[in-house]
C-alpha cells in the first residue's frame, strides 16, 4: 500500500488507484459515445437548417457570439468594491509596487524581531 | 568523474554560453545542434544523480578549490573556508524540473523567435538563466546562492524586454530587473549581518552556530522577504503580472520556474538556515508558519479573483502563477507552523508532513502545466496577433494539438483527477484541514475559480465559429513547438496517473532533505 | 569608537536610497537611488571588516610580523564582486531607460501606466 | 498611504540600526561572542586561527602564493563566486548588444560617414583630442600594471580592467576613435569571450582534483610556482599560482565588456545626435 | 584620534552629496553630485584599509558609472519633468 492510498484509505474509506480510476472512466467515455451515437435523437442531420441558431424572428445572419471577457459580469459587478480597490492598485505606478516591499518588510520586523509575537 | 558532476552540471552550460559568441561564427545549424547537445548533456548529467540521491538518500557535498572533492572544513577546524555546493533531495527535485523547462523553451522557442542578428544573444541568455537556477539550488554558500540570484534575475530581466521595438517590453524589463536589484541587495544585508555575527557565509556552519539573538532575527526577515516577493506573493506580487504578460512565451514558462527558485530560496533559507527544532527556539517558528500561511491566502484568492476579470490572456496566465504560488506557500507554510510545535512533533508527524510534501509536489506539478499553458498562449498570440479575449475565437477548427494541450493543462491547474494538480491539491486540502479546516475552504474556492477562468479563455479562444478576418498567421505549427508542448503534456500525465511513486522516489527525499526529521 | 559614525552613514545612504525609490518619479532618478542603496551595502560590510589598528591585508612591505594586525579580507572580497554587480544592474537599467523614453517618450512613472489594464 | 510607506521606512532604517549596535561592540572581534570571550586584542593578530578570517591571513601565502589576501580570497578561496561574477558582466554585456542591435542597424552605419576629428564643428577641441594622446598610454599601462600585480600589491582583475576601460571611455570622449568604432565591437566581443573561456578552462584544468584548484601554486616547477615563505617579504612576481593567469583573464574579460557597452552607447548617442 | 574626525567629516560629505544627488532636478547635476559621493566614498575606503575596494569603486564606481549615466541622459532628456 504505497504512500498516498495509505493516507486515502484511512480517511475516506475507498480504494484509490488512479490508473484504476482512468481505466473505469475511458470505458464510461466509450460506452456512453457508442450509445449516443445509437440511439440518441435519430432524426438530426448535419447539414439542415437545424444546425442554424434560432433567431428569435431576425433572419439575417448575425454575429451572435458573446465576448469572453463579460463571461462572469455577474461575479464582476457583485464585487465592485473589492474590484476597484484591486484595479487600482495594479495600476502599473512603481512606487505603488515597492512600498508593499518596505510595508512588509516593516511588518514582519515588528512581528518577528520586535517580539510582538 | 562522478563525484565531480555536481560542479559540472554548472560549469558546462556556462563554458558553452562563453564559448558561444565564437561558436556562432559557424552558423546557424551547428550552433543549435551545440546548444540543444547541451541542455541534453545538462538534463542527463541531473537524472544520472537521482539514483543515488532520491534513493539513497545521500546528500553530496563538493568542495570547489580543495585537496579533494568532499574535505568540507580542513583539518582542526570546526567552519568550512571554501564555497561548498551542497545537493539533496529538494534541490535535486528543483534541478531537475528546472532543467527540463529550459529544454522545453529551448526547443519551443527554435522556430519561434525569428532567426535575425539577436537570436544567439537570446540562446545565450537561455543558457545563463538555466545556469543561474541550477546554481541558486546547488550552492550552500550564502554569498553564492546572492551571485547566482543576481545572473537569474538579469538574465531574466533581458529576455524579458527582448522585444525592444513594442512599447511594453522595456518598461516590463525595467521593472523586473528594479524589483530584482532591490530584493537582492536587502538579500545581501540579511548576509552581511549573519556574516558578522557568525563569521561564516556557510548555511550548515551557521545553522550549528545560531544563537537566535535579535540580530538573526532581523537577518531572518532581510533574506526571507524579499525572496518572498520575487517569488510572487501577495502584497508584493502587482510586478508579477505587468513582467509575465509583455516576456515572449517561452521565456514565460521558464520565467515561472525562475520565481519558484527564489520560493526554493524561500524555504531554503526557513529551514536549513534558521531552523533546528531541537533547542528552545526564540524564533517563533509558529509566527513564521503563521506569516508563510497568511502570504499564501492572500495570494490564493486575490490572485485568481484578479485572474478572472483580465482580458489579456498572458496576464490572465500571469495572475495564476501568483494563486498557485500561494497554494505552495500555504502548503510549507502549514509545515513549518508545526514543525517546531511543544508537543514534540506529534503534529508535524500527523499532517505538517503531508502538508509539505502537498506543497512541494505542487511546486513541480505548476512548473510543469503552467509553463504549458504559457506555451500555448503564445500559440494564441502568434495566430490572432493580440492577446486580446474579445478578439480571439473558433482557434480549435485549425489547432487541434493546441486545444488538447489546453485542456490538458487548464485540467490540471484546476485539478482534476487524471492529471498532475488533482493529486498536490488533494493532499494540500487534507492536511490544511486538519491544521484549521476555514484555511482548506478558501483553497478548494480558489480552486473552483481557477477552473472558471481557464474555462473563460477556452471559450473565448478556442469555441465559436471559424473567423478568417481575424486571424494573423496561418501556416502550420512548426515542429519545435508542439514537441515542446508535447513533453509538458507527458510530464503532466505521467505525475497524475502515479502520484505515489512521484512523492516515494522525488518528494520524500526531498522533504528528509529539507527537515531533519525528528 | 571611530567607526560609529560610519554606521550611521550606512543607515543614513540606505535610508536616502530606499525612500528615493519609493518617491521619486523619474526612472534615472530611481537607477542613482539604487546606486546609493548598494554603495550603502558597499560601506556596511567595509566598515564590518574595520579594526582599528590593524593594516591592509597585504604582506609585500607590511611591517614586521609581531607587531602585524589585519583588517579582516572577505568582505573586501566580496564587495569587489558586488560593485561590479552594482555596476552591471545600472548599465542594464539605463539601456531600458533609453528604450523606454524611446518607445512612450516619457520618463516619469506616472505617466508610463505600462499596462492597460481593462477590465 | 505615503504616510504607510514612510513609516514602514523609519521602521526597517530603525532595526538596521538596532541590529548594527547589537552586532558586537564596534571594532570588537567577530564570531560567535561567546566562542571568542578571551580575545584581549581587538584586531585579528595573524597567530592563532578562530574564525574564517584569521584562516585566510594565516595560511593564504602558504597555501595560494600571493601576497595579497584579498585577491587570493577572490580569485582561490572564493574562485566560484568571481566565475559567477565574470558571468553576470558578461551577461549584461550579452543583453545591452542584443538591446542595441536595433538601434545599431548594418545599413545606417556604413551609409553613416566619417569626419575626422579635428572636423568636429565645436564638438572638441584640439587640445582636448591631443591631449588624450599622451594621456591614453599611461592610463593602460597602469591597468596592466594592476591587473600583472595583481596578487603583489593591491588591485587585480577588476580594477585593472576598469581602468583601462576608462582609457576607451577617454578616447570616445576625445572622439578619436569614431573613425573605427563600428568595427570595434565584433573583435571586442571575441576577445572578451576569450578572456571568459581562458578563466573557465583554467577550472576545469584543475579539475583532476576539484573545480578551480590551484595546481601551479606554491612549490611546482611551472611559470607562477614559487613558493613564498610566511610573513612579509618583498613580493615576487612569479608566486601567484594560478592567480595572475585568472586575473589576466579577468582583467582581459572586463576591459573589453565594458569597452563593447561603452562604445555601442556611444555610437547610438552620437548617430541619434548626428539624425537631428 | 585624528581618524575619528576624519571619519566624522567624510560621513558628513558622503550624507551630503547623496541628499543633493537625489534632490536636484537637473540630471546632470545629480550625476555630477553622485560622482563626488563615489570620490568620497574612495577616499574613505582607503582610510578604512581596504586599497582593493577603493581602487574599484574608483575605477567602477566613479568613472565608468558616471560615463553610462551621461550616455543615457544625452540619449533621454535632461530635466526631469
Amino acid at each position: 500500500m504505497d504512500f498516498l492510498n495509505r493516507f486515502i484509505a484511512q480517511n475516506t474509506g475507498i480504494l484509490w488507484y488512479p490508473s484504476l480510476l482512468l481505466g473505469i472512466l475511458i470505458i464510461l467515455v466509450i460506452v456512453l459515445t457508442v450509445w449516443g451515437r445509437l440511439f440518441f435523437r435519430r432524426d438530426y442531420n448535419k447539414n439542415s437548417p437545424q444546425v442554424k441558431p434560432f433567431n428569435s424572428g431576425n433572419l439575417e445572419e448575425i454575429d451572435y457570439n458573446i465576448a469572453s471577457s463579460n463571461l462572469f459580469w455577474g461575479f464582476r459587478k457583485a464585487l465592485e468594491s473589492y474590484y476597484a480597490v484591486m484595479i487600482s492598485s495594479h495600476s502599473g505606478d512603481l512606487n505603488d509596487y515597492l512600498k508593499w516591499l518596505a510595508i512588509s518588510i516593516a511588518i514582519c520586523f515588528l512581528l518577528i524581531a520586535g517580539g510582538l509575537l | 568523474m562522478t563525484e565531480h558532476l555536481p560542479v559540472l552540471i554548472i560549469a558546462v552550460p556556462l563554458l558553452a554560453a562563453f564559448v558561444l559568441p565564437i561558436v556562432r561564427i559557424l552558423g546557424v545549424i551547428p550552433r543549435d545542434i551545440f546548444v540543444f547537445s547541451v541542455f541534453i548533456a545538462v538534463n542527463v548529467m541531473l537524472m544520472s544523480l537521482i539514483p543515488d540521491i532520491c534513493i539513497y538518500n545521500k546528500t553530496l557535498h563538493y568542495v570547489l578549490g580543495a585537496a579533494s572533492p568532499s574535505t568540507l572544513t580542513p583539518e582542526g577546524l570546526a567552519f568550512p573556508i571554501r564555497i561548498v555546493l551542497k545537493i539533496d533531495g529538494f534541490s535535486l527535485l528543483m534541478a531537475v524540473f528546472s532543467a527540463i523547462v529550459g529544454l522545453v523553451g529551448f526547443l519551443y522557442s527554435h522556430k519561434f523567435v525569428p532567426e535575425d542578428g539577436r537570436k544567439n544573444y537570446y540562446v545565450i541568455l537561455l543558457l545563463l538563466m538555466l545556469v543561474g537556477m541550477i546554481g541558486l539550488e546547488f550552492t550552500n554558500d550564502l554569498f553564492n546562492f546572492f551571485v547566482f540570484l543576481e545572473i537569474l534575475s538579469i538574465s531574466c530581466a533581458a529576455l524579458v524586454a527582448f522585444r525592444t521595438n513594442q512599447k511594453h517590453p522595456p518598461y516590463a524589463g525595467y521593472k523586473y530587473l528594479l524589483v530584482s536589484s532591490l530584493a537582492t541587495s536587502f538579500f545581501l544585508l540579511g548576509v552581511g549581518l549573519c556574516y558578522a555575527q557568525y563569521g561564516s557565509f556557510n548555511m550548515d556552519y551557521i545553522n550549528r552556530m545560531l544563537n537566535h539573538s535579535l540580530l538573526d532575527r532581523v537577518a531572518l526577515v532581510f533574506m526571507i522577504i524579499p525572496l518572498a516577493m520575487k517569488a510572487g506573493a501577495v502584497p508584493m506580487h502587482m510586478w508579477v503580472a505587468d513582467t509575465y504578460s509583455e516576456a515572449p512565451a517561452p521565456v514565460t514558462a521558464m520565467l515561472v520556474t525562475a520565481s519558484q527558485a527564489s520560493l526554493y530560496g524561500v524555504f531554503r533559507l526557513s529551514f536549513t538556515l534558521f531552523g533546528n527544532s531541537t533547542a528552545n527556539i526564540s524564533i517563533n517558528y509558529h509566527t513564521l508558519g503563521w506569516i508563510i500561511i497568511i502570504l499564501g491566502v492572500l495570494s490564493m484568492f486575490i490572485g485568481v479573483t484578479m485572474a478572472l476579470v483580465q482580458h489579456d490572456v498572458k496576464r490572465l496566465m500571469a495572475f495564476h502563477s501568483v494563486s498557485q504560488t500561494g497554494y505552495m506557500l500555504l502548503g510549507v507554510g502549514v509545515g513549518i507552523a508545526v514543525y517546531a510545535g511543544h508537543d514534540g512533533g506529534a503534529a508535524f508527524h500527523q499532517y505538517g508532513k503531508l502538508a509539505m510534501t502537498g506543497g512541494i509536489f505542487h511546486i513541480i506539478n505548476n512548473s510543469m502545466y503552467k509553463g504549458l499553458l504559457f506555451l500555448t498562449a503564445g500559440v494564441m498570440v502568434r495566430r490572432f496577433g493580440t492577446a486580446n479575449l474579445d478578439r480571439m475565437i473558433g482557434m480549435a477548427h485549425r489547432d487541434v494539438f493546441t486545444t488538447i494541450a489546453f485542456i490538458v493543462g487548464a485540467l490540471a491547474i484546476a485539478g482534476i483527477p487524471p492529471f498532475s494538480g488533482f493529486a498536490s491539491k488533494l493532499i494540500i486540502f487534507e492536511s490544511v484541514y486538519h491544521f484549521n479546516p476555514f484555511l482548506s475552504v478558501i483553497a478548494m474556492f480558489v480552486s473552483v475559480l481557477t477552473l472558471a477562468s481557464f474555462l473563460k479563455v477556452f471559450y473565448g479562444a478556442f469555441l465559436g465559429p471559424e473567423r478568417k478576418d481575424l486571424l494573423v498567421d496561418n501556416n502550420p505549427l512548426p515542429h519545435g513547438m508542439t514537441a515542446g508542448m508535447g513533453i509538458m503534456c507527458l510530464f503532466i500525465l505521467i505525475m497524475g496517473i502515479a502520484p505515489e511513486a512521484v512523492i516515494k522516489y522525488l518528494i520524500d527525499p526531498a522533504i528528509a532533505g529539507l527537515v531533519k526529521i525528528l | 569608537m571611530t567607526d560609529f559614525f560610519l554606521y550611521v552613514t550606512v543607515v543614513l545612504l540606505v535610508f536616502f536610497g530606499l525612500s528615493a525609490v519609493l518617491f521619486k518619479r523619474n526612472l534615472i532618478k530611481i537607477v542613482i537611488a539604487l546606486n546609493i542603496l548598494e554603495a550603502g551595502v558597499n560601506l556596511f560590510f567595509i566598515v564590518l571588516a574595520y579594526r582599528p589598528e590593524g593594516t591592509a591585508p597585504i604582506f609585500t612591505l607590511a611591517p614586521e610580523l609581531e607587531k602585524l594586525r589585519m583588517v579582516l579580507p572577505t568582505p573586501q572580497a566580496l564587495i569587489l564582486t558586488n560593485i561590479v554587480i552594482g555596476f552591471a544592474t545600472t548599465a542594464l537599467m539605463l539601456v531600458f531607460a533609453v528604450f523606454i523614453y524611446r518607445n512612450n517618450g516619457t520618463l516619469d512613472i506616472r505617466n508610463l501606466k505600462g499596462v492597460e489594464d481593462h477590465d | 498611504m505615503k504616510l504607510a510607506s514612510f513609516l514602514s521606512l523609519v521602521l526597517i532604517t530603525g532595526f538596521l540600526f538596532v541590529a548594527i549596535n547589537k552586532l558586537h561592540p564596534v571594532g570588537a572581534p567577530l564570531g560567535n561572542p561567546d566562542v571568542l570571550k578571551d580575545r584581549s586584542s581587538a584586531a585579528t593578530d595573524i597567530i592563532n586561527v578562530n574564525t574564517m578570517d584569521d584562516y585566510y591571513l594565516r595560511n593564504s601565502q602558504t597555501e595560494t602564493g600571493s601576497n595579497n589576501v584579498v585577491s587570493s580570497i577572490v580569485f582561490d578561496y572564493r574562485g566560484f563566486d568571481t566565475l559567477g561574477e565574470a558571468t553576470v558582466l558578461f551577461l549584461v554585456v550579452t543583453s545591452i548588444s542584443m538591446l542595441l542591435s536595433l538601434l545599431y542597424k548594418r545599413e545606417d552605419v556604413d551609409d553613416y560617414e566619417f569626419r575626422k576629428p579635428n572636423e568636429f564643428p565645436g564638438d572638441v577641441s584640439r587640445i582636448i583630442s591631443y591631449g588624450s594622446y599622451l594621456l591614453y598610454p599611461l592610463i593602460i599601462t597602469f591597468g596592466v600594471y594592476l591587473v600583472i600585480h595583481g596578487h603583489l600589491s593591491p588591485g587585480g582583475g577588476f580594477q585593472g580592467g576598469a581602468v583601462m576601460a576608462s582609457g576607451t571611455a577617454l578616447l570616445l570622449v576625445s572622439a578619436l576613435i569614431t573613425r573605427h568604432v563600428h568595427r570595434t565591437r565584433r573583435i571586442f566581443s571575441f576577445f572578451e569571450s576569450l578572456g571568459l573561456t581562458i578563466f573557465i578552462s583554467m577550472g576545469f584544468a584543475g579539475i583532476g582534483t576539484t573545480f578551480l584548484y590551484n595546481f601551479l601554486a606554491n612549490g611546482s616547477s611551472t611559470l607562477f610556482g614559487r613558493a613564498i615563505p610566511f610573513g612579509p617579504n618583498p613580493g615576487f612576481l612569479n608566486s601567484g599560482g594560478v592567480l595572475p593567469v585568472l586575473s589576466f583573464a579577468i582583467g582581459v574579460e572586463v576591459f573589453f565588456g565594458l569597452s563593447i557597452i561603452l562604445v555601442t552607447l556611444f555610437h547610438v548617442a552620437r548617430h541619434r545626435k548626428d539624425m537631428e | 584620534m585624528i581618524s575619528s574626525v576624519l571619519f566624522i567629516i567624510l560621513s558628513a560629505v558622503i550624507i551630503l552629496t547623496a541628499m543633493l544627488s537625489l534632490y536636484f532636478r537637473d540630471l546632470l547635476a545629480s550625476i555630477v553630485s553622485y560622482a563626488v559621493m563615489s570620490l568620497v566614498l574612495t577616499v574613505v575606503y582607503f582610510h578604512l584599509d581596504a586599497p582593493d575596494v577603493a581602487i574599484a569603486e574608483a575605477g567602477i564606481g566613479a568613472a565608468l558609472t558616471i560615463s553610462i549615466f551621461v550616455l543615457t541622459i544625452k540619449l533621454t532628456r535632461r530635466r526631469e519633468e
